[in-house]
């Protein structure tokens, strides 16, 4: 195992969640370092939203704790998370469906910098937020459609959105569900290079979650399998994806048992 | 090549103050399998949506069977024997997912065997199967919203981007199942960004851009032509599995 | 230069129907005292007809706009006591006179009361005296009430109890069941004022003071006689009373009913009122014409519209109406008047013929006490 | 609780920032030139009513306007910005209303019983928009607005029992303090023929308290907070995604609502010297206000004012104007009886249908459409 | 790279459906045992419990249409109350020309006019319901808020036109002679009216039940509420649907009207009104859109209603509120959610 000497960016231990008798995340341990990038893979239905959701904290879980920084977060709501620099962004698009898409990126902005409490201030007046929106906006290719709202954008431009918010957030660890899916072939590669562009920047920790495996391929420092809630495969991404249970749950392809 | 089963001519689309489709002409043989390309906001979901008369034509006109269903309402579209899968998968999360599937099959219980095959290619849905569709996961949902459009035999089904979000043996299993339905005479009009799901299937291809076709053609010249892939998609595409 | 009179009225909401009453009966009774003229002193008079909605501030509002953008000589008003009692302090303010029509509230003419206001209304204590004159005189008499949960039915049940105090010392108050306002189900409360009578000598009644949807149906289904106890309703408006057809022999008492005075005016409004709106005069509208006539008569008696003299003329004045003889006692300007204590009749006529005589309580028997401070 | 999806965009890159008027209205333009129309002609109307008209009805419906205006609009942040749908704003009101009704009649009429009255109400309204802004988290948002409903009519049940306190059902008059009764002068002659009285005064200090408390709200809309409320009315689980407390901004968003409303019940009890339950804590006002709301527009500010003036003007002229009418169309058959003053109420309730199908955006959404 | 134990077997067999939750159920004899003793005398006790009960019938007799329009189909009617008023006021109809019935003392000819007045009452309502939807909330579909708005205009429109057409004065109405009274066996003591109310909400309740369980019809207005377009697109007419649900919902509420007009034996047009927040209430107590949930809750407020007026009736003004949020402090979501809105 690499880098477990520094302190890891995120941290999950014995990460549990229950619904009824179904278990969803199974006693998930886990250390995410900072500067590398890792994908989590696992076949439809593994758990792999359900973790981020436990880390992000929309759901609550079982038992298990959440780590950030070596500080326990297990209890905090989404937004203090937020705030300690988790960001994330969604798997089923998740916008503000009427506001545009700079107002978007804005809000996204607005958050970071901490001018949400300000209430006699006029909004229009910090140029230096609106000046970072659109800088973002246009990273994402979509300066020329920033005065439309995201309910009258097409899904793909919907996606693109969802990654600008989760860049306009400036978290220490990202955290990607499915970014691509739904994304032209000739879009896909902007995001890629957006996601490489963080990783050089070498403080950030990237979670990505994504089914092409070209593009984990072409990503990821390092592979975690979930299959049925548990993690089952850690490791180099060649070795992981040479391993017979990616190959036989995830990727489908038989392998001689032996 | 067979008559074709659908067909729009010089399709126009408003939505709102936006001119989206304009003039869309194709036609689609029946009980093959046609996939429909181009980039995002091409205007390739408007097309279907447009078909199933959820929005409405400005001008031009759509026959299925020979029919003019342009300004047909959507439920009678549908009892024509058109099933539709839609982007956001429109699951109905407040319902199980056996319930899902029981309004789907809407000309009564869905026949043992068809179930029997549906399950066997979602075993996911087999395990929720009495559980509130909203708790399913992402690609779970997908699988179901497939499995509603496939609950009864359709003449015609309208597929709206079906991989994003599956994992690649779900894809395996999904590429298997339209074989099969095509196979049994239904005639498919699927959109598809995965180009390595399109190709193992199409038949024929459409490519749309800014609101037009630009490109119609059997799969294999497309799958053959790097130039053409270039020219329309912008890309080589088997950079991509 | 005419006559000009305000009369303010809640128009809209529950109490329409009673509203509608109180114009008709003030109309005809301008009418009947005019001899159809509409004229007096040869100014000719004009009403103008103004709808509170039963909201205090628009009475008030209204009124004001009344004195001061009408410029009327007097104002009539009005159906809600809430509405009534935010008015007085206008008439102050403007130094013009109010006869306040129907509102009961004993306030009106008790420490709210400014020396501008009349009441042709009768009050709450009146209601009260009317009901404990309508209870036999000797021997043991318990009385469980049953009335509202809020100031109205608390002050229903105090001036009760003052009343019997008074004049019918032989009976008491020995349950007070509150229910909510709105109430519908009341086996709850049967339930209690049963217990808490049952095992009383003597002459055993429920007394209910209600405004709105009457309980006395329910509380008779009941069976109150299984426990010789009996049933007293207040007088109520027609329609209301319709219910009491089915429980022929109670008793109780009434402000007006239309068949129980006997007098010339009282024979012209019946008849009148039969035949322009097909049915009998009914509470309100005897309530109106009483405001009419004390109109009429204070400024034929002050000689003008002239505040002051009206005052003076109104204070002590006694006028003619549908009830007989009304006299505004000088003290707090309530119009002192008679009330009824009628029985159920067994078997009406029609719909609207209900209540037998048993008394005419004059004003005289009633020691209305004085509450206003001058 | 889904409320109308196609609410106007509020932002517009053509702003910009800078100016007195800009700042003053925290730069957000009518963006209409009708609409800024008709808003200056509200304006000055309401500025120079005392002036422009003679007698006691135009003064109280201009004062009557001025309190909705803030009343609207303060329910407007609540609705149209931040998506909350309660229906106990009118307790907030009410509670403003009695809290110089109570003060005023209790410690006498002087100023500093008005100051105590309106503090002690400004108080109870926070405290109690703690409360149910805590709870707006816990349940589903229709739950919620059924239990705001059930808290109001608690409220109201609570006022009638009271009553030695509240009045009760007959609510409570009241003197004002010396400067604002009729019987004052400020100056001894009249002034353009008009007698500066104490209500006069009175209906002065109504409209600029008022101006002041609406160009106040049209500022917090216009801030990061007012933009942070909008993106929870539009998807609060994103928001709280984006780090932000959820709770915390609908919990302020309706302290400051209820404060505002607080206000404009103790201003609407100065003005006519009078509160009880029907004046300013019954469920009808509540339905005035939402359609006051969704008349004018939701979310938009200037809507509170147009919505309001209008509302307001067809309460109080709806009978007289169709008085006339039924006069004029005496002898035709049917009609007279439709249009009979008795039936105002028939013509409300239509216009309420009407003004919501007409104006689906409300009216200022309309003009700025026009715009487009 | 380290591999962790591998348990790839996919676990497929289907996980039980989730436990349909009777402890609500319970909630009802273990409100009434707990009562017994602070009610003290056993006789009090059958007489409140029963008339408790036969009151929750007629709640849930005026409520049940509103569990269709508001709970299932999303539809905030303020209007509901007016269709209660109008079905007390179609009464007029029938007890205008067959008043002889009504004085007849005959079990058959008084429940054949009672019945007479129902069909009645839910002729009338339905039509009207129909026309309500029509012109008044078909265009404000999805948007709570108008809703709201629209429906209280056509409330006070509807209110109006009863107030023009019947007149502003009460309307006293003859209970049948034989429903009136009541059955009194040693202490105990019911009121004839209630048992006949107890079966009519039996009736309608299992009706109801039978409808919404045995049918697709539950399902397709929960679907249609959450997306109208797909249900539309799997091919079903939900336009239609929608119409028909809510003029049964108006017919309901008609039925309703009738069942309260003669308990109250006064028609006012205000008189749907005044139990609104009562229908509200309950529908909320019983978790959105469920027919058993609305059944249970209307008993428990009348239940509660009974008891508390006779133990401490100071409480008995906030009875209702008080039981709403006990409920939902226990369960958020009311006693039997459906629709997760
Ligand atoms: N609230 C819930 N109640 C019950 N089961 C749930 C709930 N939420 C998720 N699940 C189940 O937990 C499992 C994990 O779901 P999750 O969304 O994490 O999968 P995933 O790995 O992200 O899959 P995908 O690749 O399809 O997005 C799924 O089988 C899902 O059905
Ligand atoms: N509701 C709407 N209102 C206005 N414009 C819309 C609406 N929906 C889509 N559009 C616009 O129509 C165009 C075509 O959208 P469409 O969704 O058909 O694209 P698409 O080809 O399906 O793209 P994708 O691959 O991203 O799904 C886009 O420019 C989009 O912004
Ligand atoms: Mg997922
Ligand atoms: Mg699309």
């Amino acid at each position: 195992m690499t880098a477990a000497t520094a302190t890891p960016a995120l941290e999950t231990r014995g990460l549990t969640i229950r619904f009824g008798g179904h278990v969803a995340v199974n006693d998930v341990s886990c250390r995410f370092t900072p500067g590398t990038l890792t994908a989590i893979v696992g076949p439809n239905g593994a758990g792999k939203t359900t973790y981020f959701n436990l880390i992000s904290g929309q759901l609550r879980a079982s038992s298990g704790q959440v780590l950030v920084e070596g500080e326990d977060i297990t209890s905090l709501a989404p937004s203090a998370r937020a705030k300690r620099g988790l960001g994330r962004a969604f798997q089923l698009t998740n916008l503000f469906p009427d506001l545009t898409a700079l107002e978007n990126v804005r809000l996204a902005v607005q958050s970071r910098a901490e001018a949400g409490w300000s209430l006699l201030k006029i909004w229009n007046s910090r140029r230096d937020l609106i000046e970072k929106a659109e800088h973002i906006l246009e990273r994402v290719r979509l300066s020329d459609k920033r005065h439309i709202a995201p309910k009258a954008l097409s899904h793909g431009d919907q996606r693109k959105l969802e990654v600008a918010l989760l860049l306009a957030m400036e978290p220490k660890v990202f955290m990607f569900d499915e970014p691509t899916a739904g994304m032209s072939v000739d879009e896909v590669p902007t995001v890629l290079e957006l996601i490489q562009d963080i990783k050089q920047r070498g403080d950030a920790t990237v979670l990505l979650v994504e089914h092409k495996m070209d593009v984990v391929r072409s990503l990821a420092d390092r592979i975690v399998v979930l299959h049925n809630g548990a993690l089952v495969a850690d490791g180099n991404p060649a070795e992981v994806i040479a391993s017979p249970v990616v190959q036989e749950a995830y990727l489908g392809v038989e392998v001689a048992h032996g | 090549m067979a008559e074709p089963l659908l067909q729009l001519s010089g399709v126009h689309t408003h939505i709102g103050p936006y001119h989206i489709l304009h003039g869309v002409d194709f036609s689609i043989p029946a009980s093959q399998l046609t996939v429909l390309l181009g980039r995002n906001g091409a205007g390739k979901t408007t097309t279907l949506r447009t078909i199933m008369g959820l929005w409405q034509a400005s001008s031009g006109m759509i026959r299925f069977d020979g029919r003019d269903i342009t300004k047909t309402s959507t439920p009678d579209i549908a009892r024509a024997g058109i099933g539709y899968v839609p982007e956001s998968m429109a699951i109905f999360t407040d319902l199980t997912v056996r319930e899902n599937i029981v309004l789907a099959a809407r000309s009564g219980p869905v026949e043992p065997a068809r179930l029997d095959w549906m399950l066997g290619l979602f075993p996911a849905l087999k395990r929720f199967w009495n559980l509130p569709a909203g708790n399913l996961s992402g690609g779970q949902k997908q699988m179901l919203a497939i499995a509603r459009a496939i609950a009864e035999p359709r003449r015609l089904l309208l597929i709206d981007e079906p991989t994003k979000g599956l994992a690649p043996v779900m894809v395996r299993s999904m590429i298997e199942a339209f074989k099969a339905l095509k196979a049994s005479g239904e005639t498919i009009l699927l959109v598809e960004q995965n180009f390595y799901a399109a190709s193992a299937l199409g038949d024929n291809v459409i490519v749309m851009d800014d609101g037009r076709i630009v490109h119609s053609g059997a799969m294999r010249e497309m799958v053959e032509d790097k130039t053409l892939q270039q020219r329309l998609l912008g890309l080589s595409l088997d950079a991509h599995q | 230069q005419d006559i000009k009179i305000a009369l303010i009225a809640g128009k809209t909401g529950p109490l329409e129907a009673y509203a509608k009453q109180t114009e008709a009966g003030f109309m005809m009774g301008l009418e009947y005292l005019t001899k159809g003229s509409m004229a007096l002193n040869g100014r000719k008079i004009s009403v103008i007809v103004k709808d509170d909605q039963l909201k205090a501030d628009l009475a008030k509002t209204l009124l004001e706009q009344a004195y001061n953008d009408d410029n009327v000589d007097i104002a009539v008003g009005t159906t809600s006591s809430a509405a009534a009692l935010a008015m007085l302090p206008v008439a102050e303010e403007n130094g013009k006179v109010l006869i306040v029509e129907p509102a009961v509230a004993d306030a009106i003419t008790g420490d709210k009361w400014n020396r501008f206001i009349f009441r042709t209304a009768r009050n709450s204590t009146q209601d009260a005296y009317g009901a404990a004159a309508a209870i036999p005189a000797s021997g043991d008499v318990s009385i469980a009430t049953l009335a509202q949960d809020y100031a109205f039915g608390k002050d229903g049940v105090a001036a009760l109890k003052n009343a019997l105090a008074e004049i019918r010392p032989n009976a008491k108050v020995v349950f007070e069941e509150y229910a909510p306002q709105n109430a519908t189900d009341f086996t709850a409360s049967a339930q209690r004022i049963f217990d808490a009578l049952k095992d009383k000598p003597g002459k055993k009644i429920i007394h209910i003071i209600w405004a709105g949807q009457h309980p006395l149906p329910k509380i008779a289904d009941l069976k109150p006689e299984r426990f010789g106890i009996e049933i007293a309703p207040g007088g109520n408006i027609l329609p209301a009373m319709q219910l009491y057809k089915n429980y022929p022999g109670m008793e109780g008492a009434v402000y007006y009913y239309y068949a129980f005075p006997k007098n010339e005016m009282n024979d012209w409004l019946v008849a009148e009122h039969q035949k322009r709106f097909n049915a009998p005069p009914d509470f309100f509208t005897a309530g109106g014409f009483a405001a009419a006539s004390a109109v009429v008569t204070a400024i034929q008696k002050a000689g003008g519209t002239d505040t002051e003299k009206l005052i003076t003329a109104m204070e002590g004045m006694s006028f003619e109406t549908p009830k007989g003889t009304m006299t505004f006692r000088k003290e707090d300007h309530q119009a002192l008047q008679a009330m009824y204590h009628f029985k159920v009749k067994a078997n009406g006529k029609d719909a609207n013929d209900l209540l037998d005589l048993v008394d005419t309580i004059p004003a005289d028997k009633m020691p209305i006490p004085v509450r206003n401070k001058r | 609780m889904s409320t109308s999806p196609t609410l106007p965009l509020a932002f517009d890159e053509a702003r910009k920032s800078g100016g007195f008027l800009s700042s003053l209205l925290s730069s957000d333009f009518p963006r209409s030139r009708i609409l800024t129309f008709i808003l200056l002609t509200i304006l000055v109307v309401l500025a120079a009513t005392p002036f422009l008209f003679s007698g006691s009805q135009p003064l109280s419906t201009a004062a009557k306007i001025c309190v909705f205006i803030v009343l609207v609009a303060s329910y407007d942040l609540l609705l149209g910005y931040t998506g909350i749908v309660s229906f106990a704003h009118t307790m907030f009101f009410g509670i403003g209303g009695y809290g110089i009704a109570i003060a005023l009649e209790r410690l006498g009429a002087t100023w500093s019983s008005v100051a105590i009255g309106l503090l002690a109400a400004l108080c109870l309204s926070a405290l109690l928009a703690v409360a149910i802004g805590l709870l707006s988290l816990r349940v589903r948002a229709i739950f919620f607005s059924m239990i705001t409903l059930a808290v109001a009519s608690a409220m109201a049940v609570l006022a009638s029992q009271l009553s030695g306190i509240t009045g009760g059902e007959d609510g409570l008059s009241f003197q004002l303090p010396f400067e604002l009764r009729p019987a004052f002068k400020l100056f001894s002659e009249p002034v353009m023929g008009v007698a500066v009285n104490g209500r006069l005064i009175a209906y002065y200090l109504l409209f600029f308290v008022a101006l002041i408390m609406f160009l106040l709200l049209l500022r917090i809309v216009n801030s990061p907070f007012g933009r942070v409320l909008q993106a929870i009315r539009e998807n609060e689980f994103r928001a709280e995604a984006l780090g932000y407390r959820v709770v915390a901004y609908r919990t302020m968003a309706s302290v400051i609502s209820a404060l505002i409303a607080t206000v404009a019940g103790a201003l609407i009890a100065l003005w006519l010297r009078y509160n009880g339950p029907d004046t300013t804590l019954s469920f009808s006002i509540m339905i005035d206000i939402l359609l006051m709301v969704v008349i004018g527009g939701m979310g938009t500010m200037y809507g509170a004012v147009i919505g309001a003036t209008l509302f307001v003007l067809a309460q109080s002229y709806l009978q007289v104007l169709m008085d006339a009418a039924s006069k004029a169309l005496a002898g035709v058959p049917l009609l007279p009886n439709l249009v009979h003053p008795d039936r105002w109420l028939l013509w409300l309730g239509a216009l309420f249908i009407i003004s919501v199908y007409a104006f689906p955006g409300g009216i200022v959404g309309r003009l700025r459409q026009a715009r487009q | 790279m380290t591999e962790m134990a591998a348990g790839t077997t996919t676990s497929s067999e289907p996980l039980p459906r989730a436990k349909t939750d009777l402890l609500p159920l319970l909630i009802v004899p273990a409100l009434a045992l707990l009562a017994l003793p602070f009610v003290g005398s056993g006789s009090t006790w059958v007489t409140l419990t029963v008339a408790g009960l036969a009151m929750g019938m007629m709640i849930f007799l005026m409520a049940s249409g509103l569990t269709l329009v508001f709970g299932l189909m999303d539809i905030i009617n303020f209007g509901h109350g007016v269709f209660i008023s109008l079905g007390a006021y179609a009464t007029l109809i029938i007890l205008g020309p067959l008043a002889g019935w009504a004085q007849a003392d005959s079990v058959w000819l008084n429940l054949g006019l009672l019945a007479l007045c129902i069909l009645a009452a839910m002729g009338v309502t339905g039509i009207v319901g129909a026309v309500f939807e029509r012109i008044i909330v078909r265009p404000v579909y999805g948007s709570h808020l108008k809703q709201i708005l629209v429906t209280m205009g056509g409330l006070i429109v509807a209110e109006q036109a009863i107030h023009a057409i019947w007149g502003a004065s009460p309307i006293p109405i003859p209970l049948p002679e034989t429903l009136r009274g009541a059955f009194i066996i040693g202490d105990v003591i019911m009121e004839r009216y209630r048992v006949v109310a107890v079966g009519i909400g039996l009736i309608v309740f299992i009706g109801m039940q039978l409808l919404l369980n045995r049918t697709r019809i539950g399902l397709l207005i929960r679907a249609g509420v959450e997306n109208p377009e797909m249900v539309e697109a799997l091919g079903y007419r939900i336009r239609r649907l929608f119409v028909s649900v809510f003029v049964a919902g108006s017919a309901l509420a008609g039925l309703g009207g009738v069942m309260w007009a003669f308990y109250r034996q006064t028609l006012t047009a205000g008189m749907g009104m005044e139990v609104m927040v009562l229908v509200f209430i309950v529908i909320i107590i019983g978790g959105l859109g469920s027919v058993g949930g609305c059944f249970v809750g209307s008993i428990l407020v009348a239940l509660v209603a009974n008891y508390v007026g006779f133990i401490e009736p100071k409480l008995a003004l906030i009875s209702n509120i008080l039981v709403m949020a006990l409920v939902l402090i226990w369960r958020p979501q009311g006693l039997f959610p459906v629709a997760r809105r």
